[in-house]
């Protein structure tokens, strides 16, 4: 638009905002690699002498854990990275599944009133804590507290204003005559939703995909208040080395923290284009 | 074709049926195009239903009882009307504190974040190599766990962390801060951390919004002499207003629940001065063991959220629930 | 089994390729069709004529089954298909915007019928063949849709329709996203592919020059509700009300206040001006006479010098159209449009004076309140 | 002579290096007052032109001068010329007055003088009533009013349109170009329409540039272009249908001459091309729908199937088949032949045409 090239001094405040966002990032992944000597050094040391991986085997290592004797701390980090994975990728494959069917039902047939979208949009605009007291009373009373099932129930219904919404944006970027062309070439109407629409839409169902396990991989609240003992998760497990050590772990909770944080600005990069779309629930399309 | 008026009828004679005409009369596959559009929006609704509406019904009853988990199930309860709710809004000092330091906290936020994010969009809007480089860089802290970014800027805003250190080296000696030990400065931090966290997302929405503004009246305004400055100022500006207050909007529902990078940072610490509203339920009902109490706080939060949500969603209403093509 | 372009026509005993009878929908409040009924002869173009809005779309919608009616009965070849699914109909439609597989290459769109159908490779290969050299476009067969001109991507989505040589072809604008060029061509070639085909076409369009150029008859709709159906020419030259007559034609028919005298010799007072032997509209008018609105088509009239002519008046207005010029001149009854060549037309500027002649030909005349034509 | 209002000299634009080449070297002058059309089929560069020209894109070499000034290099806002956008681009976030005033404001010119300034457009357009009006409101033809007017409030030296017309429903087109020419002869602006329908540079210009593939083919008075097309894409794209183009070539038997092609032979009245062409020498037979009449089987030029009728109201355009020759006639709607029937068609050989077979260019006759 006003495109005239980039002056000096704003190439220098340009410069000053990327360190400033790129500081903490590099500050997590020293910490990662720092010995635990280096660990608790004062001044802090910003580049650890010779950096070692250490943390991250000591992280799926319980004795290598339990010999630090800090705070009591014994439980290896596997059983959370094990339930991140698992309530992620089956919450987000239901959460997109539904979210599929609801888009098309929204976009395509609209009739479904007025009532529905509200009522999947407003699931998002809850406060958790909100929702968390009536989970724990209900889950307690059913008998799901502490179990995959009722986090990945939360996960599903949390996350599917999100993927309903990204994902009617798409589908009504594509114009409804093409489905009408082919059920009028043989299709019937549902063949026509499989067959046409889907297909024309696989960039964003991608996108969608990975934007609602961005949200799952990272969601902490429910998962702090549902689990006690085999269901964690890795949010869950670095406030448990947190409180539990007064945060004096320092490498082996950075080490944690920084496997956390790879796959997702990975996955956040590889859809960056429409990532505007699936924050604003598809109001603003880039 | 003769010129009469109206169309001559073909008389009705039983036709040479030819092979690829569907047979007459049967019926199959009955047309119910919105009873289909129906069954694919079930599993939603049933969802929503199940995981969303019934826990705050439930959630409501509770908030009239005195109901504790060691009370046994819940229709041992006994109601107690509105006290729970009079305690809060009355007596209980702590709530309402939590409620206006989360909206102060909210505020400031969204403001630098609006700045922050709209001086950056600005810049981006402008020819340099590497954009999309730095353009990926940019967006790097919104796609970081909550819990990760409160960890990180807790390890930062240690006492000999490099925060200080900077300090120290820009001011001299004394300057190292004590950031967890008095409230002005945790509360910076707390700020300090979420404006980290979500300018990207006010940077990627309104830059998205700035690229969407149509080209031809920004065209129209040049030819008419406006300087790039009165371009900005007098037609983008304006016509960037929606996209704003989906930003707005958007943050304010996120930033209202604030809890994992509080927890992660302050832990509500020093004492009660970073206390959101969400880490007060969450020690209510969790440390406390108050569930019925902490149901009725956070039912008059989710009242306060759906108004302060009605409030900014109006002007842009139709934009976000165009339920029609 | 070779594609034979020229069906078998066993003289007309075929029953209507298309009825259509009582049908109506309502969107919400808003009633866009009611009551509709027609017929479509087995091998005629017949064109649905009306502005934006008049119910065109939603009629070919409800034929090809993509909406239910509300009521009524459609039935195709005798066979009442109102509640078959689009699939279980015999027919294909072009949308206005085409609606071309994007991601699929003009083989493959135009093949999809039949391969949905489950045809096999040889025989699908083969009619595509055929059908794409008919339409000249066996250049673009390998290409997508977006690297496609208009006229090539039109032609991609005819033959689309034509492969499974349906019973009936719905054409919902097919030229509307065209170049004004290109239009008028297509339009002619339109016309000789249903005529070498004998298919049956129901073409929708708010162009009235269109609809004149290639229908077999025309079904005027306005507001929901058919107003009338003729043959092209005689939709011109015999309007069913003032609203028809204003709809057709470019530049558009007088519409004056006149009134008929059949008591002094039968003439007609007009725009200020008294005319007697207007032969055939004296003998069709009602014989009480009195006031009525009379439709005078911009070519009924002529100049001629002062004296001689039946109405005085000024010139208001000259717009030339290339060979043709069309003059708008204005007294204080009435304005009136007349279409003259060009050369004349450069005689005359704005303010002149001149005389104008009514030919006596095929006028109109509507009554003043109601706008149904009495003669 | 006085210096002309725009000048454009040897004007050329490539894109994407050199692939691509828009406007292919163009020439041509327009005198202050004027109007001319840039007429073409879509593609044909004269967007390209038109954005050269107000200076939303830079020319890749050739010069446009504006009261003989160059303003290649002038920033667009400086250049002093106002453009209407094909989809009005108005401010829908502003008033109409806001709109019209839009132009002084940024200027920083005095409250009254805007004020006045937009009241004297206003009411040349016909706007008064809907100063205070948002402009989100307002259909088509108002938007395109305000467009205008938002321009005019600059005086600029000239003023270009962007296919005024193509947005406006039918009905309001007629209207749009009265008003068009009723602006134009009260403000005598230099006005530019860019369009590719030809009715609509008809009505509006007083002189139309032919545009095809980024070469300028002809650039004549309105009047004249359709009787004396000067190439035969002008002559195959002004009016509706276009004329009809045969080629063949000059033949000589015995004392006649004429024109030769297949079977078909047409014999010629001496003129000046048919004196000085040779035998064989390729030529292309020019002859308008119009000047065509319905004849007998023996007096015809040539007799052949009718293949196609459009009735079209008072006429109807008839194409005659005759082996590979293919000719449209308009004849009046009641002597229209029936699709498939014999007819004979003659025209008087003075309203015939001539082109080069090998330059495409009309032969002066």
């Amino acid at each position: 638009m006003i495109g005239r090239k980039l002056t000096w001094p704003l190439a220098f405040v340009l410069f000053g905002a990327l360190i400033v966002s790129l500081f903490p990032v590099f500050w997590i992944v020293m910490t990662a690699i720092k010995p635990p000597t280096d660990w608790n050094a004062s001044p802090a040391i910003w580049f650890p002498s010779h950096p070692t991986l250490v943390n991250f085997k000591t992280l799926f290592d319980p004795d290598a854990i339990r010999a630090y004797g800090v705070g009591g701390v014994s439980q290896a980090a596997t059983t959370s990275v094990y339930g991140s994975l698992l309530a992620s990728i089956v919450g987000t494959v239901l959460s997109v599944a539904i979210g599929l069917f609801a888009a098309i039902g929204i976009s395509r047939y609209a009739n479904g009133g007025k009532a529905t979208p509200l009522i999947i949009l407003s699931g998002r605009m809850f406060p958790p804590a909100a929702i968390a007291v009536p989970f724990v009373i209900i889950y307690s009373n059913v008998g799901l507290i502490d179990t995959f099932r009722g986090l990945i129930a939360i996960y599903v219904a949390g996350t599917l204003p999100f993927s309903t919404w990204m994902l009617k944006s798409f589908v009504d970027d594509l114009p409804r005559e093409i489905e009408e062309a082919a059920m009028i070439d043989g299709r019937s109407r549902l063949m026509a939703h499989l067959v046409v629409t889907i297909p024309l839409i696989r960039s964003g169902l991608l996108a969608t995909t990975l934007f609602i396990f961005i949200l799952n991989w990272s969601e902490f609240m429910f998962a702090l208040v549902l689990s006690y003992s085999n269901v964690t998760t890795i949010p869950v497990q670095l406030a448990r080395y947190v409180t539990a050590t007064a945060g004096t772990l320092y490498g082996v909770q950075a080490a944690l923290a920084v496997l956390a944080m790879l796959p997702l600005i990975l996955a956040g990069l590889f859809i960056q284009s429409h990532l505007a779309r699936g924050m604003t629930f598809g109001a603003v399309k880039r | 074709m003769s010129e009469t008026n109206e169309l001559r009828m073909v008389s009705q004679i039983p036709d040479l049926a030819t092979d690829d005409v569907p047979k007459a009369g049967i019926v199959r596959g009955k047309l119910r195009d919105n009873r289909l559009g129906q069954l694919l929006m079930l599993p939603g609704q049933i969802v929503s239903l199940l995981v969303l509406v019934i826990p705050l019904l439930v959630a409501f009853y509770i908030s009239f009882t005195d109901w504790t988990p060691t009370r046994g199930s819940l229709v041992q309860a006994t109601l107690v009307g509105l006290d729970n709710y009079k305690e809060l809004l009355v007596y209980d000092t702590r709530f309402v504190e939590a409620v206006v330091r989360t909206l102060l906290i909210s505020v400031v936020c969204l403001a630098l974040e609006f700045v922050f994010g709209l001086a950056l969009a600005v810049l981006f809007l402008r020819e340099f190599r590497g954009k999309a480089i730095l353009f990926s860089a940019f967006l790097t802290p919104m796609m970081i766990l909550p819990v990760v970014v409160g960890y990180t800027f807790w390890m930062l805003f240690q006492s000999n962390g490099p925060i200080n250190q900077l300090l120290m080296l820009v001011f001299g000696e004394a300057a190292g801060l004590q950031w967890f030990r008095s409230a002005p400065l945790a509360i910076s931090a707390v700020i300090i951390t979420e404006v980290w966290h979500w300018t990207p997302l006010f940077f990627l929405i309104l830059l998205s919004g700035l690229n969407a503004v149509p080209e031809n009246p920004v065209r129209a305004a040049v030819i008419l002499g406006a300087t790039p400055r009165q371009v900005f100022w007098w037609i983008v500006l304006p016509m960037l207003k929606p996209v704003i207050i989906v930003a707005f909007v958007i943050r304010a529902m996120e930033i209202i629940k604030l809890f994992d990078e509080v927890f992660m940072l302050t832990r509500g610490g020093p004492g009660t001065s970073t206390e959101t509203i969400s880490l007060y339920i969450y020690k209510l009902a969790f440390s406390d063991f108050q569930l019925a109490y902490g149901a009725a706080a956070a039912f008059l939060v989710l009242l306060g959220t759906l108004l302060l949500i009605h409030l900014l969603l109006s002007p842009i209403r139709n934009q976000l629930l165009e339920a029609r093509r | 089994m070779e594609l034979d372009l020229k069906p078998l026509r066993i003289g007309s005993i075929f029953p209507a390729a298309l009825e259509v009878c009582g049908l109506s929908k309502a969107f919400g409040k808003n009633a866009a069709l009611n009551d509709i009924g027609f017929t479509v002869p087995e091998g005629s173009l017949t064109v649905l004529l009306g502005s934006a809005g008049a119910g065109k779309t939603t009629t070919l919608r409800l034929i090809a089954g993509l909406d239910r009616p509300d009521s009524g009965r459609v039935v195709m070849r005798g066979c009442d298909v109102t509640a078959l699914e689009p699939k279980d109909r015999d027919i294909a439609m072009i949308f206005d915007n085409l609606a071309l597989y994007p991601d699929k290459t003009g083989f493959a769109n135009i093949a999809s019928p039949l391969s949905i159908r489950g045809a096999e490779k040889s025989d699908i290969e083969n009619r595509v063949a055929q059908i794409s050299s008919t339409l000249r476009i066996a250049h673009v067969l390998n290409r997508l849709p977006k690297t496609m001109s208009g006229g090539e991507r039109q032609r991609v989505a005819l033959g689309r329709a034509l492969i499974r040589k349906p019973g009936l072809f719905l054409l919902d604008e097919p030229l509307s996203s065209l170049d004004a060029m290109l239009r008028i061509e297509l339009r002619a070639e339109l016309k000789r592919l249903q005529r070498d085909l004998g298919a049956t076409f129901l073409l929708a369009t708010p162009d009235f020059s269109e609809a004149l150029a290639v229908a077999d008859s025309v079904i005027m709709l306005r507001g929901g509700r058919i107003v009338q159906v003729a043959t092209a020419q005689s939709l011109y030259d015999d309007p069913v009300d003032r609203e028809a007559a204003r709809f057709v034609g470019s530049p558009e028919i007088n519409l004056l206040k006149a009134v008929y005298e059949p008591a002094n010799q039968g003439t007609i007072r007009v725009a200020g001006a008294s005319i007697a032997g207007l032969t055939r509209l004296q003998k069709s008018l009602p014989k009480g006479g009195g006031p009525f609105e009379i439709g005078i088509r911009p070519e009924q009239l002529k100049l001629s010098p002062l004296e001689a002519a039946a109405i005085q008046a000024r010139v208001f207005d000259v717009e030339p159209l290339g060979l043709k010029s069309m003059l708008t001149v204005k007294n204080e009854e009435a304005e009136m449009r007349l279409v003259i060549d060009a050369d004349s037309a450069r005689g005359h500027v704005v303010g002149d004076a001149v005389g104008i002649n009514v030919i006596d030909g095929n006028l109109l005349a509507f009554d003043t309140v109601s706008g149904i034509r009495i003669a | 002579m006085s210096v002309p209002k725009l000048e454009i000299i040897n004007l050329r634009k490539v894109f994407g290096n050199g692939s691509v080449v828009a406007v292919d070297g163009i020439d041509f002058a327009i005198e202050a007052g004027e109007t001319v059309a840039l007429l073409g089929p879509s593609g044909c560069g004269k967007s390209t032109t038109l954005n050269m020209i107000v200076g939303l894109e830079d020319p890749t070499s050739g010069d446009i001068r504006i009261d003989g000034r160059s303003i290649v290099g002038v920033p667009p806002g400086k250049r002093n010329v106002g453009l209407v956008f094909q989809d009005y681009a108005v401010f829908t976030h502003m008033t109409v007055f806001e709109n019209l005033a839009f132009g002084l404001v940024i200027r920083g010119r005095a409250k009254g003088e805007i004020t006045r300034a937009v009241h004297d457009v206003a009411e040349l357009l016909g706007m008064q009533k809907s100063l205070k009006l948002p402009a989100a409101e307002l259909g088509g033809s108002e938007l395109q009013r305000v467009a205008i007017g938002r321009t005019l409030v600059t005086k600029p030296a000239i003023l270009l349109l962007d296919e005024p017309l193509s947005n406006l429903e039918a009905s309001a087109r007629l209207a749009m170009r009265r008003e068009l020419r009723r602006l134009q002869s009260e403000i005598g602006l230099t006005i530019i329409y860019v369009t590719h329908d030809q009715i609509e540079a008809l009505s509006l210009a007083d002189r139309i540039a032919v545009m095809n593939a980024g070469k300028l083919q002809q650039i004549e008075r309105t009047s004249v272009i359709c009787e004396k097309p000067d190439h035969v894409f002008v002559a195959g794209f002004m009016g509706s249908p276009p004329m009809n183009l045969l080629r063949g070539e000059i033949a000589r038997d015995g004392a006649i001459t004429g024109f030769r092609r297949e079977d078909l032979f047409i014999q010629l009245p001496p003129s000046e091309i048919v004196s000085s062409g040779r035998a064989g020498q390729p030529i292309i037979l020019g002859v308008r729908p119009e000047s065509l009449r319905l004849a007998l089987a023996d007096e015809s030029m040539i007799f052949g199937k009718v293949t196609i009728v459009e009735p079209r109201g008072p006429e109807a355009v008839v194409t005659v088949e005759a082996g590979a020759i293919s000719l449209k006639a308009v004849v009046l709607a009641s002597g229209r032949p029936q699709e498939g029937s014999n007819v004979g068609l003659v025209a008087d050989p003075s309203s015939f045409v001539f082109f080069s077979g090998e330059t495409g260019r009309r032969l002066a006759s």
